[in-house]
């Protein structure tokens, strides 16, 4: 697969918080046009920073990359800002929906939209499109994103991000708190336009089961680290895999009751 | 009666003065969430502005129509309110993107230190005059029906006109336009907004801009009627009351809060104030805006204040 | 390297929460005290006293009180300057009106006074949020302005509005040379920072953290937003009264209310905001900031200028100061935007890691 | 197996609109002492509005809550947390600029009964009654194993942690009630399989009792005693795992085939 | 090197009061450059140095601290603030060093007997307010004349416009006229009101107790309410070019106060200063300011304190250093008569003064100015202030401060020092 020129290069970066924390330790990852690929890992391995890295978003949280580059098609984008990302066709949609609060639902989808120039038209087609895809928002569609339930501003968030009509979509979490079966139907969205549209995904998913279903390769990041990376049908077939993200030990699927009766044991990395 | 209606009136339009001022306040936070401290130093940085050029503008070309040297001066004066908000992007806000709402409250105080002391360097201390032809003597109206007539200021009638003009372009732009939308969502939330490709940078620059604008207009109608000098700045005191009390992120209510701001405070002041010794009119605005808030915590027309768990 | 907390264990709860739990902190904070108690009367002239170390106390002082409001509690304050102006002309009442009134309980009672208002205007923050709230607090600082003005009575009918008092004096020992005030000053600021910390470090300290955080959570968890707002006003507005007597008393000894006029309330915000909000050491740090630097400002400027050979007058001086403090408030925000206080302890941190960077 | 015990809360009739919408209409239901109850339903359903009713941050316009025998149609959040209900919330609640210690410290507040004046001095009784509740507190931050955080802003933590400490502030109240919002949101499955821990374990060795609601099919279905299936508002299921799995309306308003 | 004599120099050059600020400090200051021009005081030079405060008074206090101990120690202070003279009344005499307050501070401080220290030279506020009322008085064709007429006072908000109060309201019981105040709000833009109130009451003069931008503020009022401006009266401080040169015509015939001078550009000081200061390219401001009503002021309080030295010189020593408590003994013995005016260049600018123990004041004479739409010109008589009315009035504060601050009256002897 690394035959083709990959459409984003990441290649060993660092990037430090605050002048003092250092949180990605040289992570490197190739995205290929038209791929999804998932970014797996443990609660503060680093992936959102990581996406955020991409998207050019850490400014605002006072990070920083200190080493290695990004590049997009082969431009380096360290120096660009999010708005030009977005121009270049990637969008991230932030963990933790961030809707904007006072904006109504519809009003939020339509700010998505702000970078296209394709005319009227075209938003509002994207905009039905959206609505078929989470049609619980076009019930809501009048009310403020604050006043929606969490899964509803989850869509929302998801739903925003699709409005730019984006080449390359990185989406963190974006499983999180939504009920099982729109889970399904959100990656069922991603497949659809992965197919359909090309459109390119880098995924950062604590639900690797549903990724890995989905996705074409995967990285597991750990502690700032790749620590692995292969096929998504490869990972899948792994014991460690299996084991800490699947929750599959060797005897099958083992219920939540019972995680009691071992102690958690220690990852196969310090 | 007379006196009574006449004191309603100036409050009126004092109210509208306060407006004027008022809309920058509210422009700025309602576009990027930044209450912006710097609104008073701006006013007074654009009458200066205004002020000096229209009195260079003679001097190094020897114009003498008065109209041409006023829009010169204006145009230049605008001028620099761009650049301005161009450096203030630049230097500042751009810095500062997604900070908490007091760290740019902060930022913004420092603008006004710099600005106040380099308007002064560049234009002077001194007293300066802008001179656009304001009618300065009084319009009695009704004299038939009360003895002295009713007092009317030419001048803030004229004010009048210019704030409501503005209020209705600038309410209508927010509501009904994309960037308008867009405005307002950089001011829920600047990371998100620049996570779906609104350029920060653009958007801030164009509210500066016309935040400058409204204080360059606001500077010319306060600076032809008391003189540009520093307590211009000062002017932005009167406009708090009125911005929290009509809602931080409404601009018709920078209008409806300037103008009950204004009759109220006049009319105690005339009224109340005599009994009480006087001068009461300014915690009577704040008192009267803290009375609707007690109502209305988010101002007559503000957003709601959301807090949900 | 140099500031390393390996191997300092703490064995108790208690020591783990100290208000220094690491030695080289610990040292120096006995080191800066000894300073203050012994090296600066030794070396300070009365200039550096009067003009720079005695406001910069007791704003510091007032700081530390307009923190726990707006940087613990986050409610937002403009009316600083009102409850140091009711701190202070009521203790010039108990001060003038009680024969014998010893000095320290008047300036206490001054703080007690400015309790009772700070609570009354306190009591619209139940309802209003935010830069909202600010309205509450400026109708204070006007209405105060106004009432100390207008209301003769206060200042003892004094006929140009202005009051002052002499004669200070502790237990027989007079309050009158530069350097019994800059002690008597570093006594409260000492005592009242040391209160200060140990509220805020206490459940009291952490329910106004929690209704500034999240206000509905706090609820949820039991925390009772009338008591943990109207403490934090009275506890904050006590400070202030206190730190606006001495104002009154001690620095200016005769005054009017312009003394205590809104540009103070701004100026112990920016202050606050500036040092760090929520930060005890950020009270000093802002106060020093805020105080320090235009006189800095002022004196070299005009050496400055003198040596590029350049005569600069004071208007001059003075549009630049304004200038080069703006520029400086604009540039440690945007190098911390949490404050000077957190500078410093990145610093720290930094140090901590050095000279390993990671 | 563990004992469930008697009612000790029972939700009747409760209804709940925002203006136009209806958040819930008409639930009723009961949770029993010391099991875990359940509570599913699609996005928008009303779950996270019934939690709030129940810990008094929304009034509902209908209906009436029993507590411990003690019934209430309007009670303030202060209320109820002294009667021993604690919650999580969905969207992080937390106190942003507090550390994780002082975090789980505010669960304590409530125990703690110095005034100012000695917390002003913190001497003596004061100094007594903070390392007394110190101590509950780190036997919480150990149980949840986020001892080396204890001192971080928890602004910094990352998520999974961050929900992790929600938990723990919410236990240090040592409530007989507590009630979850998606406390697995955002885990992956060895995380999950901690958070159940924690949760089975104050579920057993404290007897507590525990409200549950979560989107994980896998872990609603292996820990909880009964379930409560609600859809726009109105309760579709109530009952024990199995059944509601088998539940017809359950299945296609929420579960959808793939389960 | 030879000794200095040190002149701290208070002023405001920025902020809502700088503009009348301004002028006065160049007037000031070119004066103490012509005087070392000249030479200096009996051959000893004068340094000085600038400070700061935007007429706020902690600031100025903050200066006063500052300069007080530089260059060998203050000389002679002038505020130009009553609220910073409040401040300085109690400090100055601790620091041994004399407060100059021509034209403002406390009137009741003309009373050397109390305040030893104080020097409200050649003007207080209630000398002022008792000519505006005499003058008042005589246009109506008589003090008897001003019963049941109506007197409004439209004051600065501060212990500068409470000052002339007391006078007023002594004044108004005597001669049965109604006093009503209104007090305008630091800085004075915000007026509305007041004038609105003005309007209604309708009073038959008007007493405007300004400073800064409230001069013109007021007079911009006035003219937008229909006030007649020549019914408008102002104290000294509201007499000067910043306050009318904005309104112009607004402002035709309205009139103030003068502090004995006016506009003085053809002075012979004024010449010299325009030759030997302005000349050598050292003039502190325009050159088209000197000789201006506050520039004049400046300069006159620069000579008053010039002049306190050498008169203390002549008792302690020519051509040496004064230290503070022997300039105290000059101002306290001034005898500027009018053939010492002559040499200084003042002739035609102001008349003599002489201080004594009892008299910190030291000459009580005033004239009124009106502005013609474009410069001001005198247009009355001197007029000495009443010392019947004033003299108890200011012996019964005198007596009230030193009984507040538990001070005794100086003795004779303690005069003679
Ligand atoms: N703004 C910030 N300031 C300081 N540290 C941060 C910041 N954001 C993240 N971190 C730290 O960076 C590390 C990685 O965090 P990150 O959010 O990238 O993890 P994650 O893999 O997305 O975790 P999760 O699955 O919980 O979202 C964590 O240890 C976190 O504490
Ligand atoms: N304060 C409020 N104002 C207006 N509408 C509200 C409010 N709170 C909740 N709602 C609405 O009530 C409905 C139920 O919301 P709730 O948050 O209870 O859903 P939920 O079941 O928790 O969903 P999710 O699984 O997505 O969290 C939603 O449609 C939401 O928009
Ligand atoms: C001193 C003068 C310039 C007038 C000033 N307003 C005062 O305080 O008296
Ligand atoms: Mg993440
Ligand atoms: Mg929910």
């Amino acid at each position: 697969m690394n035959t083709q020129a990959p459409l984003l290069d990441v290649n060993g970066i660092e990037v430090i918080y605050n002048h003092v924390i250092l949180v990605l330790k040289g992570v490197s990852l190739q995205v290929a046009e038209g791929q999804v690929v998932a970014l797996l890992g443990g609660n503060g391995a680093g992936k959102t920073t990581t996406l955020r890295a991409v998207s050019n978003l850490l400014e605002g949280e006072r990070g920083a990359v200190t080493k290695g580059s990004i590049e997009l098609r082969g431009e380096r984008i360290e120096k660009l800002s999010t708005a030009d990302m977005v121009a270049r066709g990637v969008v991230q949609v932030m963990e933790g929906r961030h809707c904007f609060a006072h904006l109504t639902i519809e009003e939020n989808l339509l700010t998505g939209a702000y970078t296209r120039k394709d005319g009227k038209a075209a938003v509002h087609d994207t905009l039905d499109k959206v609505y078929t895809y989470f049609p619980r928002l076009k019930a809501r569609r009048g009310s403020q994103a604050a006043y929606t339930s969490g899964g509803e501003q989850q869509m929302c968030a998801i739903g925003r991000a699709l409005m730019a009509n984006p080449k390359m979509v990185l989406l963190d979490e974006p499983s999180m708190g939504l009920a099982p079966q729109i889970v399904e139907e959100v990656f069922e969205i991603v497949r659809d336009l992965n197919t359909k549209e090309r459109t390119t995904f880098l995924l950062a998913e604590q639900n690797t089961n549903m990724a890995l279903r989905y996705a074409d390769y995967g990285y597991i990041l750990e502690n700032g680290r790749v620590v692995m990376d292969g096929a998504a049908a490869e990972l899948r077939e792994n014991e460690d895999v299996k084991e800490f993200y699947l929750g599959v030990g060797g005897e099958g699927r083992r219920s939540f009751k019972d995680v009691k009766s071992y102690k958690r044991r220690k990852r196969w990395l310090a | 009666m007379g006196p009574f209606l006449e004191t309603l009136i100036g409050g009126l339009m004092a109210g509208m003065l306060y407006s004027l001022i008022a809309l920058g306040f509210v422009l700025i936070f309602k576009a990027s969430g930044v209450f912006n401290f710097a609104q008073g130093a701006m006013v007074l940085f654009a009458a200066l502005a205004m002020a000096r050029f229209s009195e260079w503008i003679p001097q190094w070309t020897g114009l003498s129509s008065k109209l041409l040297v006023n829009v010169l001066a204006f145009a230049v004066a605008l001028a620099l309110m761009v650049v301005l908000a161009w450096l203030v992007q630049k230097l500042v806000l751009s810095r500062l993107v997604n900070q908490e709402g007091i760290t740019l409250l902060m930022a913004t105080l420092g603008i006004t230190y710099f600005l106040d002391g380099f308007g002064q360097t560049l234009f002077g201390s001194a007293i300066y005059k802008i001179d656009v032809g304001m009618p300065k003597d009084p319009l009695f109206l009704l004299e038939q029906t009360f003895p002295g007539g009713i007092l009317v200021g030419q001048e803030d009638l004229i004010a009048t006109v210019i704030a409501a003009l503005l209020v209705g372009v600038l309410s209508l732009f927010f509501q009904y336009t994309g960037t308008g939308r867009a405005l307002r969502a950089v001011a829920d939330d600047h990371q998100a907004a620049q996570s779906i490709g609104i350029p920060l940078s653009r958007i801030w620059v164009i509210v500066w801009s016309v935040a400058g604008f409204v204080a360059l207009v606001a500077g010319i109608i306060w600076g032809s009627k008391l003189g540009v000098q520093f307590s211009l700045s000062l002017v932005a005191l009167k406009a708090l009351p009125v911005v929290i009390l009509g809602g931080l992120t409404s601009v018709p209510g920078a209008i409806v809060g300037g103008l009950l701001i204004g009759v109220g405070e006049k009319l105690s002041e005339a009224y109340l104030g005599p009994m009480l010794g006087g001068g009461i009119e300014i915690w009577f605005a704040y008192v009267l805006a803290l009375v609707f808030l007690l109502v209305r915590p988010q101002g007559l027309f503000g957003e709601k204040i959301i807090d949900r768990v | 390297m140099l500031y390393r907390e390996n191997g300092q264990f703490k064995t108790s709860y208690a020591a783990d929460s100290q208000i220094f739990a690491i030695r080289q902190d610990r040292v120096a904070i006995a080191l800066l005290l000894a300073v203050a108690v012994v090296g600066v009367p030794l070396l300070a002239d009365e200039y550096l006293l009067r003009a720079i170390l005695i406001p910069f106390l007791i704003l510091a002082l007032a700081a530390i009180g307009l923190n726990i409001l707006v940087g613990y509690c986050g409610q937002i304050s403009l009316g600083t300057g009102a409850f140091m102006a009711v701190g202070a002309y009521a203790a010039y009442n108990f001060f003038a009106r009680v024969e014998g009134m010893p000095l320290i309980l008047a300036l206490l009672l001054g703080g007690l006074s400015s309790t009772v208002v700070g609570v009354f205007f306190g009591i619209p923050s139940l309802r209003i949020k935010g830069l909202y709230l600010a309205v509450a607090t400026l109708a204070a600082q006007f209405f105060t302005d106004w009432a100390f003005l207008r209301i003769k009575w206060f200042t003892l009918d004094s006929a140009s509005g202005s009051v002052s008092v002499s004669n200070l004096a502790v237990l027989g020992l007079p309050i009158d040379s530069p350097l019994q005030k800059y002690l008597f000053c570093l006594a409260f600021v000492v005592v009242f920072a040391l209160i200060a910390k140990n509220l805020v470090r206490g459940h009291i300290g952490r329910s106004w953290m929690a209704m500034r955080d999240m206000d509905v959570a706090a609820a949820v968890i039991g925390i009772r937003p009338v008591s943990a707002k109207l403490s934090a006003f009275a506890v904050s507005s006590f400070i202030v009264g206190v730190a606006g007597g001495l104002w009154g008393f001690v620095y200016l000894g005769s005054w009017e209310p312009a003394a205590f006029s809104i540009d103070r309330s701004f100026q112990l915000l920016f202050m606050v905001i500036i040092g760090g909000l929520g930060s005890i050491m950020g009270a000093f740090f802002g106060a020093a900031f805020m105080v320090v630097l235009p006189i800095a400002l002022a004196q070299l400027l005009p050496w400055l200028g003198g040596l590029v050979g350049l005569q600069v007058d004071t208007a001059m001086v003075s549009h630049f100061e304004y200038m080069i403090f703006g520029a400086l408030i604009v540039f440690f925000l945007i190098v911390e935007p949490h404050g000077l206080a957190k500078l410093w302890s990145t610093g720290k941190e930094k140090l901590r890691l050095w000279p390993f960077p990671h | 197996m563990k004992a469930i015990g008697d009612v000790v809360l029972d939700v009747k009739n409760i209804s709940l609109a925002f203006g136009g919408v209806k958040a819930l209409t008409d639930i009723s239901f009961d949770v029993r002492e010391h099991e875990v109850r359940a509570i599913i339903g699609p996005n928008g359903a009303g779950k996270s509005s019934m939690l709030n009713c129940i810990n008094g941050v929304y009034q509902p316009q209908q209906g009436q809550i029993t507590l411990h025998g003690k019934t209430f149609k309007g009670m303030s959040p202060r209320q109820v947390a002294e009667m021993g209900v604690a919650r999580t919330f969905q969207n992080l609640a937390l106190f942003k600029g507090m550390s994780v210690l002082d975090n789980i410290m505010t669960g304590r507040n409530l125990r703690m009964k110095r005034g100012l004046f000695w917390q002003a001095l913190h001497l003596g009784p004061a100094r007594r009654e903070e390392s007394e509740q110190r101590a509950v507190v780190e036997r919480i931050i150990d149980f949840l194993e986020i001892q080396a955080h204890r001192k971080t802003p928890v602004g910094r933590l990352p998520y999974g942690l961050q929900k992790r400490v929600d938990l723990g502030r919410a236990l240090a109240m040592e409530p007989s009630l507590l009630l979850l919002d998606e406390p697995m949101a955002g885990m992956n499955v060895e995380e999950k399989q901690d958070m159940c821990r924690f949760i089975l374990d104050v579920n057993d060795e404290f007897g507590t009792t525990i409200v549950l609601i979560e989107h994980d099919m896998g872990v609603v279905m292996d820990i909880s005693d009964r379930v409560v299936v609600l859809d726009y508002g109105k309760k579709i299921g109530d009952g024990v795992p199995d059944d509601v799995r088998r539940n017809e309306d359950v299945i296609k308003a929420y579960l959808g085939a793939g389960h | 090197q030879a000794k200095e004599q040190f002149f701290p120099v208070l002023v405001y050059r920025t902020g809502a009061y700088g503009p009348n600020g301004t002028p006065w400090a160049n007037g000031y200051v070119d004066y103490l450059k012509l005087v070392n021009a000249q030479g200096g005081m009996n051959g000893v030079k004068i340094s000085f140095e600038e400070c700061e405060f935007g007429y706020a008074t902690d600031r100025g206090v903050e200066c006063y601290e500052r300069l007080k101990g530089k260059n060998g120690g203050a000389t002679v202070f002038q505020p130009l603030s009553t609220g910073v003279t409040f401040a300085l009344t109690e400090k100055a005499p601790a620091d041994k060093i004399p407060l100059i307050t021509a034209g403002y501070g406390r009137s009741e401080s003309a009373d050397g007997g109390v305040f030893k220290w104080n020097f409200p030279l050649i003007g207080t506020y209630w000398m002022g307010a008792d000519v505006l009322i005499q003058h008042i008085g005589k246009k109506e064709g008589g003090l008897d004349k001003l019963k049941g007429k109506k007197i409004t006072l439209v004051y600065h908000d501060s212990p500068y416009g409470k000052e002339p109060i007391p006078m007023l309201t002594e004044r108004a019981k005597t001669h049965g006229f109604e006093l009503a105040t209104i007090p305008v709000t630091h800085p004075g833009v915000e007026q509305k009101s007041a004038w609105l109130q003005i309007r209604q009451t309708r009073p038959d003069y008007v007493l405007l107790w300004g400073w800064g931008v409230m001069n013109t503020t007021s007079l911009k009022e006035a003219q937008a309410t229909g006030y007649p401006r020549d019914k408008m009266y102002g104290i000294w401080w509201a007499g000067a070019e910043p306050d009318v040169k904005d309104v112009a015509d607004g402002a035709k015939g309205y009139s103030a106060l003068t502090m004995q001078h006016g506009v003085h550009p053809d002075s012979k000081v004024a010449k010299d200063i325009l030759q030997l200061v302005h000349g050598k390219g050292q003039g502190t401001g325009p050159k088209d300011e000197v000789g201006q009503v506050l520039y004049m002021r400046g300069l006159i309080s620069a000579m008053l304190g010039v002049e306190g030295v050498k008169r203390a010189q002549e008792r302690f020593g020519k051509g040496k250093v004064m230290s503070g408590e022997q300039v105290r003994w000059g101002l306290e013995n001034l005898a500027l008569d009018q053939k010492k005016l002559d040499a200084l260049g003042l002739a035609g600018v102001m008349r003599p003064v002489s201080t004594s123990c009892v008299d910190h004041m030291g000459s009580a004479w005033a004239r009124v100015q009106t502005w013609d739409g474009a410069k001001w010109n005198f247009t009355s008589d001197w007029y000495q202030a009443d010392e019947q009315i004033i003299r108890p009035l200011v012996k019964a504060a005198a007596d009230k401060y030193a009984g507040e601050k538990k001070l005794e009256r100086r003795t004779p002897a303690d005069c003679q020092s």
